[in-house]
């Protein structure tokens, strides 16, 4: 792998930037592979990275059914946090944020992980005590958060409606300070490029289109270039999941797909420096390097494959962005998308061995799993070459819900649109 | 000299209204019907901005909404606005508007190092560097990354503007009113049917004014005007200065109309934009086309213009852009627009074209008016930094691509250049269909239509006029047709053209010239992205048409790559050996031009985000010192705090008078639901865990409700007014949410049974009167009615009348005191209150809060949304004992899972500090000492009745606990706190007090 | 009920909670643009009853009603009828809002249907009624309402169940310039501090109460 | 996106809240069988394409409604009450106009 620093950048430079090399190269796919990861996105791309790293199984391939990066790992906002309250979540997410904290280095790719904080807002007083339970939660594991009071909450956020007589008045709010965003394309360029130096292909346009069975395993998978074989199949495809394992005979799963929205303001000067999220409604936004205001809301709350949702969801992310940044009223919307999201019923991922021998699965991130990435990937690399799970994932089995041991951070029960 | 007005001439102008205003703070002068940039223009300016990344000196490249250089910050103060295109702002007297991306001024930019270093800078190159030693080193380059980025300034202070939302139904909506818009919506109209036009300009017209026609021997202005006076009587309705930015599900489409952009500030009362819903049945998509840009070495000096934009400065406002003009041009176009230009007044040099000949009339006619003409030639490189000062053209082999021979350098002050055209497919992409390419065009068209729309003129790659003006009557007919108006629409017909010039606007297909000299060539001219970039792009593999957007970032800035994407797509194309559709387009996204955030958010803003929802006592406890509170929609009193007191003092006052007197407080918030019914009991029983069948008339019950999932769902109590009627009580939080739940059981799962449910939360005001002398109040207060312990037993229901008003009263306790609910119509609220406040006086009656209602559930141990928090079972909070055995219930069968009966689940308990120290919510358990969480605290209170602080939390196996010694630690402010585990309810446990 | 019970003496000084935006239509009043082109007005219904038909009874239940209120029912969801002692709404498949003159008009429906044939809820005073009367009207109510008012489309007489500004409302068409807004009571204020705002581009005064009848 | 509600004529999507898949039947109230209830509580097809999914018009008749919906195109081919006045619906005049 070419090294990427200063020095090389300023050689190319020089040279007219012309000896630069892919990225990442364009294998055509080998009939069999050691293992084989379905689904180019981040988490997809980080097992395939991981399972290299960690594990020395290389023979492998991450199978893409278009271009890298199409699906939600492009199209996040791009919040790392770790601000979970319960156990199970908030162990995970941290190793997460650990793992970022080393991630460009570790890449040798620049992922322009900023860690400029997160302030969660808090309107009432009974949201407070909620976020005291979460903050808490997270300092008994180790992980960085303060409560801040209205005073240091508007001098962290300037621009904010701090009128004692808004609407919904903020009262205070939760800070992790550890927390940020990152370029979500260099999230994946980067892993495709540290796994594809370290001898696992990365085969775009190449889409899934059944399995392989033997008896009742998995033995690999049919594509639109071909027929490829391996013993361990891990699937990672985030809003497709269901398509996916649908060609597998898994008729129905804990998930629903639907349609997140997200915006993009004409780019302006530094003008907000954390990422804020809305207590009164379901808000977050952040400032991006290049300038744009990055903001999302809610899903549309129906089952969607369209990557577009409508306009009351567009209005209503207006309306709460000008409630409590008053002064972004007056800046332009220059574009607005939306993914594909597996909802699933707690809204907590799942990361597990199965449903079928020689399958594993990784689904199940709802509007979550960007920050997930890095520590998704590990864990799930982890369960593919031992074929258990890692204590970290443990309690992100499928069967949970059978079981009852559903992880809600919410409280929302079994309803995807509320998660 | 650069730019200047021509003695004449101008379609927009009113010469008779000169309009000051001012640049960077200079004085200038512009007229009435200007826009920004051509004002600017006419004064001689001709650097206006910066680009994004290089900080190169940019002027104004375009004449409408492609705009890509001439981005300025517009006003002052609050009202602030960045990244605005001078192109699109209509001038006004006293307009303020300043250059931006620049330190300390335009001319003189320190950041224009960058330029410099541009080298570095290409495309990606930061996921290169800045890694350093890891965090750290980013954390320092990014802030100065991010100070270089960003384009203009925002501002903190908070908008001031009003913006305004309405909805529209139309049969057709037309958008762009040019020649093909304009004919789609007479003919539309002719038909009998409702019309909506719109325009993002403020006048109709589209790029007819630049034809340089006569229709049926009308100039265009007042053909123009006479199609819109037609239109507007046939009904229709016109909307300028409108851009339809979204095209969403089932024809809906969003626009956003600048209402008052036009002015320094609205007038009183009027809105700064108002943005509209359009429901269209049909949608004829008239958008028209954008000109291309051509790649050539130093293409984005200022004074380097599209061919269409140099006419429209001419033909709108009557600026030459230049004192010497090149044209630059592989169609025909080029040469047209340069003899147009020419009989405007305008002086042109030359026209460039790399094509071997071109059209011999226009040939003839370029020198008839002493145009030098260079055919298979091109612009190979321009002079001057901060304003053009000559080009360099160079003989071209249209066969091979390459640059011959040096041709000439002259001197010019502008070059217009046209590359083709690319229509404006936006909208009907937006609605799902992929655009398709016309190697004509060379260039994307609209593809299938997926909802109801039809594309017309410019927009389906019809270039020519009386094309447009076909397709575009074409268009209406069609739309007619889809509306079910079949005959009507007949007597439309095309106007007769005259004067129009010869010539095809189809290019040649030339996009780049090769590079000479080092000069960037830019594709993106707002991202300073080039050529150079998209070949670097393809080498590092980022050659799918979406990863060159994002690693290049080509595309991406306020323009949206309308002049640049096409460019882009053949440059890659060729890179890669392939043909453009094979290259394919990004996608089309809204909104086609940025449009103002608070236009989408409306009136929805500041106090208006969210209604207000008031119990008829509202003003009352605010007149009483009440401090209130928001819960959901509603308002409610979170204390009545008095001259001197804390909020403590107040609620421990309040608290101590219920358990001491009496209280009274508002409980209209509660969710109430009248379920009514043969099989209403029947109902209950199915939604409650307890049994509600037999429940006998005249007594109230409480009851819990699960979700499917077996978990809680919500509390309250239900009581039997008749055989086959209920009023049901639900949480203040979930009234909505309870009553959507019986609705979805009724008519989805058992449409069988006979029940009627309406929600009756605002029917009847409710207060809860409590405390040892609660009976003793409300007999007095009561004019009728009878509540002793025989006539009104514990959970008891009786009527009665309080100030004339009948009244409702069930006696249920929430507070563990005496307590009786009091339930009257609503408008009748404050009166009975006040009664039972006067009732009360000789007995000490204090109304009281929400944080004297917590203190007394607390020390009962009763239950609320913090403990039903959407995790918790009927067994955790202890009442096990209301699952029912005898009968299934929506969620029970769900209880039986492992989870629900592991041992370690944690319950619920009390606690009790043991050093006097206050617990805080949101605390968690560990041991003495520290460790892992064993549980969370709900809600705490300093308890006036155990003159203690008493905290409600769970803890695992928390009813084995009961007596051990935990903290309760609040890491946040490094607090802890040593507590008892008790049982939850402390105070009064056999209910005693409530039996009286 | 209140989850707040746990506050401590803050240490943070305290906020004064907002205060709510007061919507009240004083008769007489005026605003907004010159001259004023709405009027605005509150009004008052002697009786206001929700009945509920079962499926199957849906005939028995509208001839009732029909006698009760002395004027022929408007034949399907979405109409309403009336006479001078009533207004009839047909709100959805199965339910009715029954407008009466008299508060007696309560009892009346009540005593007629049996309980086999519908439910009768009583709703006085559980919904405020907003008039608002001009050539805009209708502009004010699409700012927040995605139906079309046409007449053609929404003639006198027709009805409509949506939400303005959040808030669940019955709009009734009675005159082509004329509509009948009832919304929940409690809310009543929010629609009516909403309707003053949204009318201020067009101007308006502030009618004396009348009635709905 | 605007559903044709049988009782109001067609709204805009923001009156109407989501019901999910409305093909899963919910086990009868004798069922004890937790699999049964799991799978109806929390098991769906999630097809991409033709999709049938409650919608109740919570800002209108309060009705709720049986959509046919593409869930990839947002195309709805098909709506009906859901519920007991399905048979109503259908008789009366002008129904589904
Ligand atoms: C608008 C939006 C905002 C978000 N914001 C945040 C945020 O702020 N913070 C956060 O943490 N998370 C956020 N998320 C969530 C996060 O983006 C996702 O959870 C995460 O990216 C999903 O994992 P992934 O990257 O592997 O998925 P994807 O990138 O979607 O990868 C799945 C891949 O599988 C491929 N695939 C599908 N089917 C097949 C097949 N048959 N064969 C081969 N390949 C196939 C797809 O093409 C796709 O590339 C957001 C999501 C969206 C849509
Ligand atoms: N001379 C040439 O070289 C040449 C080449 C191409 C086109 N043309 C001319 O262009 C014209 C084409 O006619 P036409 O009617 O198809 O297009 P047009 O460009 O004349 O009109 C389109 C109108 O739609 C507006 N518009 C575009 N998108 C919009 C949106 N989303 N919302 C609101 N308004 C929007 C534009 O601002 C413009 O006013 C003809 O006059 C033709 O002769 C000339
Ligand atoms: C964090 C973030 C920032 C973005 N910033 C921009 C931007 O500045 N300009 C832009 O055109 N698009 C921006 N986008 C949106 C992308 O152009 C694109 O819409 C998105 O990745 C989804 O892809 P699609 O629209 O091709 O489906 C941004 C997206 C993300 C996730
Ligand atoms: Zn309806």
């Amino acid at each position: 792998m070419q090294k990427y620093s200063a020095f090389s950048l300023l050689r190319n430079a020089l040279s007219g930037h012309r000896d630069w090399q892919p990225a990442w190269r364009k294998p055509d796919p080998k009939p069999a592979y050691d293992a084989i990861i379905v689904g180019g996105g981040g988490h997809g791309l980080s097992t395939a990275y991981y399972l290299a790293k960690e594990h020395g199984l290389t023979n492998i391939a991450v199978l893409e059914k278009g271009w890298l990066g199409s699906g939600n790992i492009g199209r996040n906002t791009t919040i790392v946090r770790s601000n979970y309250m319960l156990p199970g979540n908030n162990r995970f997410y941290e190793w997460s944020m650990k793992l970022w904290e080393g991630l460009s280095l570790d890449l040798n790719y620049n992922v322009m992980f900023s860690q400029r904080g997160i302030l969660n807002l808090a309107h009432t007083p009974s949201q407070l005590d909620d976020y005291a339970r979460r903050g808490n939660s997270m300092r008994l594991e180790g992980i960085d958060a303060e409560l801040l009071g209205r005073e240091e909450v508007a001098r962290r956020v300037p621009g904010l409606d701090m009128s004692p007589d808004a609407r919904f008045p903020v009262l205070g709010g939760l800070l992790q300070p550890r927390a940020g965003t990152a370029r979500h394309d260099a999230v994946a360029w980067g892993y495709a490029r540290a796994a594809d130096a370290r001898g696992v292909d990365i085969i775009e346009n190449c889409e899934v289109t059944g399995f392989l069975r033997e008896g009742g395993r998995i033995v690999g998978v049919e594509t639109t270039r071909g027929e490829i074989r391996a013993p361990k199949v891990g699937v990672a495809v985030a809003g497709s999941t269901s398509q996916v394992l649908r060609l597998a005979g898994i008729e129905r799963l804990p998930i629903e797909s639907h349609v997140l929205q997200a915006f993009v303001s004409e780019p302006v000067k530094p003008i907000l420096d954390c990422v804020v999220t809305f207590g009164a409604g379901h808000l977050y936004i952040s400032q991006s390097d290049k300038g744009g205001l990055v903001f999302g809301g809610d899903i549309d709350k129906y089952n969607s494959y369209a990557q577009r949702g409508n306009l009351p969801v567009v209005e209503h992310v207006m309306s709460e962005v000008s409630v409590m940044l008053p002064f972004v009223s007056r800046l332009r919307l220059l574009r607005n998308w939306g993914g594909i999201m597996d909802m699933s019923m707690d809204g907590s991922p799942i990361i597990a061995t199965g449903p079928l021998p020689g399958l594993y699965l990784n689904a199940g991130w709802c509007y979550g799993g960007f920050k997930a990435t890095p520590a998704s990937g590990w864990c799930f690399a982890w369960t593919m070459a031992k074929d258990e799970p890692h204590p970290l994932n443990a309690p992100f089995t499928l069967d949970r819900f059978q079981r009852g041991y559903v992880l809600d951070e919410r409280g929302a029960g079994p309803y995807p649109k509320m998660h | 000299m650069s730019g200047y007005r021509l003695p004449q001439g101008g379609s927009h102008l009113d010469r008779s209204r000169p309009l000051a205003f001012r640049f960077d703070g200079e004085p200038m002068q512009g007229f009435a019907g200007d826009t920004l940039a051509s004002a600017l223009l006419a004064s001689g300016r001709v650097l206006v901005g910066r680009s994004f990344k290089y900080h190169r000196p940019r002027g104004v490249m375009g004449a409408g909404p492609e705009e890509a250089n001439a981005l300025v910050e517009l006003r002052d103060g609050a009202r602030q606005e960045p990244n605005t295109r001078a192109t699109m702002t209509e001038l006004y007297g006293g307009l303020e508007a300043a250059s931006q991306n620049r330190w300390p001024s335009l001319s003189f930019d320190m950041m224009a190092v960058n330029d410099l270093l541009s080298p570095l800078f290409s495309a990606g190159f930061y996921y290169k560097t800045f890694m350093g030693t890891g965090q750290a080193t980013w954390h320092f380059c990014e802030r100065f990354i991010r100070k270089a980025a960003g384009l203009g300034r925002a501002t903190h202070l908070a908008d001031p503007d009003r913006y305004e939302k309405t909805n529209a139904f139309c049969d057709v909506l037309v958008v762009g009113a040019g020649p093909a818009g304009l004919m789609a919506a007479r003919a539309a109209t002719a038909a009998g049917l409702r019309v909506i036009l719109a325009d993002e300009n403020a006048r109709a017209g589209g790029r007819l004014f630049e034809d340089g026609v006569h229709l049926d021997g009308l100039a265009p202005a007042e053909w123009i005007d006479g199609a819109l006076r037609e239109i507007e009587a046939g009904g229709g309705r016109i909307l300028p200065r409108t851009s339809v930015y979204g095209y969403f599900d089932g024809n809906v489409l969003g626009a956003v109309e600048r209402v008052a952009d036009h002015k320094r500030k609205p007038a009183p009362f009027e809105p700064r934009q108002r943005h509209w819903t359009i429901h269209a049945r049909h949608v004829v998509l008239a958008t028209g086309a954008i000109e291309r840009p051509l790649v050539f070495s130093g293409n984005d000096a200022p004074g380097v213009m599209l061919a269409s934009a140099g006419l429209a400065h001419a033909t709108r406002y009557g600026v030459a852009v230049g004192a010497s003009v090149v044209v630059f041009a592989n169609n025909d176009g080029g040469a047209r627009t340069a003899i147009q230009l020419a009989d405007l007044g305008v002086s042109i040099k030359a026209v460039v074209d790399p094509r071997r000949e071109i059209d011999p009339a226009l040939a003839a006619a370029l020198g008839a008016r002493g145009i030098r003409l260079e055919t298979g030639a091109v612009v190979a490189a321009t002079r001057g930094r901060k304003a053009l000062a000559g080009i360099d053209i160079r003989g071209f082999d249209p066969i091979s691509g390459a640059l011959g021979a040096n041709v000439m350098q002259p001197g010019c002050d502008a070059l217009l250049v046209s590359g083709g055209w690319t229509p404006s497919v936006h909208l009907a992409s937006q609605a799902g269909s992929a655009p398709v390419f016309d190697a004509a065009l060379q260039s994307f068209v609209p593809g299938a239509a997926r909802e109801a729309w039809t594309a017309a003129g410019a927009c389906a790659g019809t270039l020519d006029l009386a094309g447009c003006l076909a397709a575009g009557l074409e268009a209406g007919r069609t739309a007619a047709n889809a509306c079910g108006k079949t005959a009507e629409n007949r007597d439309i017909s095309l106007p007769a053209l005259s004067g129009q010039l010869a010539g095809a606007e189809l290019p040649f297909p030339l996009f780049d010239v090769p590079a000479t000299g080092g000069a960037k060539r830019f594709v993106d001219f707002q991202h300073d992205v080039t050529a150079d970039d998209v070949d670097l792009a393809n080498r590092e593999g980022f050659r799918s048409v979406e990863h060159l957007k994002r690693y290049t970032t080509l595309g991406m800035a306020a323009d949206q790559g309308k002049t640049s994407n096409v460019n882009a797509i053949a440059l890659m194309a060729r890179a890669r050996g392939l043909t453009a559709p094979q290259v394919g387009t990004t996608r089309f996204r809204m909104p086609w031009t940025a449009v103002t955030i608070g236009a989408l958010a409306g009136r929805e803003t500041g106090h208006h985000f969210a209604p207000v929802r008031r119990t008829p006592l509202h003003d009352w406890h605010v007149a009483k010192g009440a401090e209130m509170m928001t819960a959901g929609l509603w308002m409610r009193p979170r204390a009545y705090i008095g001259p001197g007191e804390t909020l403590r003092d107040a609620y421990i006052r309040e608290a101590t008078a219920v358990r001491q007197r009496v209280g009274i407080v508002d409980v209209s918030t509660l969710g109430k639901i009248d379920v009514q019914g043969p099989d209403a009991g029947e109902f209950l029983n199915r939604l409650y865990t307890g049994g509600f069948a037999k429940l006998p008339v005249g007594k109230a019950r409480y009851g819990v409700m699960l979700r499917e999932d077996g978990i809680m769902f919500d509390d309250g109590t239900a009581w039997r007014l008749a055989p086959n009627r209920f009023l049901v009580t639900t949480t203040t939080a979930n009234a909505g949410a309870v009553l959507a739940h019986m609705e979805h059981y009724l008519e989805v799962v058992w449409p069988e049974l006979r029940v009627h449910v309406t929600s009756v939360t605002d029917r009847f005001a409710g207060m809860a009167v409590a405390g040892p002398q609660a009976r003793k109040v409300l007999q007095a207060a009561l004019g009728e009615g009878d509540v002793s312990t025989e006539a009104c037993p514990h959970m008891g229901i009786v009527r009665g009348r309080i100030a004339g008003a009948p009244v409702m009263i069930a006696r249920l306790s929430f507070s563990g005191e005496l307590a009786y609910e009091v339930y009257c119509d609503w408008p009748a609220g404050l009166a009975v209150w006040e009664t039972l406040i006067e009732a009360g006086k000789p007995n000490g009656i204090m109304p009281y809060g929400m944080e004297a209602l917590g203190t007394l559930r607390i020390e009962k141990g009763h239950i609320t949304g913090a403990e039903m928090d959407g995790r918790t079972t009927l067994a955790d909070v202890g009442l096990g004992g209301m699952a029912s055995r005898k009968k299934p219930y929506v969620g029970s069968t769900m209880t039986q899972r492992p989870a629900f009966v592991d041992p370690e689940r944690p319950v619920l308990v009390g606690l009790v500090s043991r050093d006097g120290q206050a617990i805080r919510a949101g605390s968690h358990l560990t041991l003495p000492g520290g460790g892992a969480s064993l549980g969370h605290v709900t809600a705490v209170t300093w308890s006036p009745a155990l003159g203690a602080n008493i905290a409600l939390a769970f803890l695992s196996r928390g009813r084995d606990r009961h007596g051990e010694v935990l903290e309760a630690a609040f890491p946040l402010k490094d607090e802890r706190v040593a507590v008892t585990v008790a049982d939850p309810c402390f105070y009064d446990p056999d209910g005693s007090r409530m039996h009286v | 009920m209140s989850d707040v019970s746990n506050e401590q003496p803050r240490t943070e000084p305290q906020t004064t909670v907002a205060r709510p935006v007061v919507g009240r239509l004083v008769p007489g009043e005026a605003a907004g643009a010159e001259p004023p082109a709405l009027t605005l007005r509150e009004l008052s219904t002697g009786a206001l009853l929700e009945v509920g038909a079962w499926p199957n009874h849906l005939e028995k239940v509208t001839k009732t009603l029909s006698d009760l209120a002395g004027t022929t029912l408007p034949g399907r969801p979405g109409r309403f009828t009336e006479s001078p002692s009533a207004l009839v709404c047909w709100i959805a498949f199965g339910r009715f809002i029954y407008l009466g003159a008299a508060a007696e008009d309560t009892a009346r429906v009540d005593g007629a249907l049996e309980a086999e044939d519908a439910a009768v809820v009583d709703l006085a005073g559980a919904r405020r009624i907003v008039r608002i009367e001009g050539e805009a009207a209708s502009e004010v109510l699409n700012k927040a309402v995605a139906i079309d008012f046409d007449p053609a489309a929404f003639p006198a007489g027709a009805l409509a169940q949506s939400v303005i500004h959040q808030i669940p409302a019955v709009i009734l068409r009675r005159s082509e310039t004329v509509f009948d807004v009832l919304a929940p009571s409690s809310l009543a204020d929010a629609l009516i501090d909403w309707m003053t705002d949204a009318a201020l581009e067009f101007g308006y005064r502030v009618g004396e109460p009348g009635a709905v009848l | 996106m605007r559903i044709h509600c049988p009782c109001c004529g067609p709204r805009g999507v923001a009156e109407f809240s989501y019901g999910g898949d409305g093909t899963v039947r919910r086990p009868d109230l004798s069922v004890t069988d937790t699999d049964a209830h799991v799978a109806y509580v929390f098991e769906r097809e999630n097809p991409r394409g033709r999709h049938v999914e409650l919608w109740h018009h919570i800002g209108g008749c309060r009705h709720w409604l049986l959509v046919t919906r593409d869930t990839l195109t947002h195309e709805i081919t098909r709506v009906e009450m859901a519920g007991r006045f399905a048979g109503e619906a259908a008789r009366m005049p002008g129904a589904g106009a």
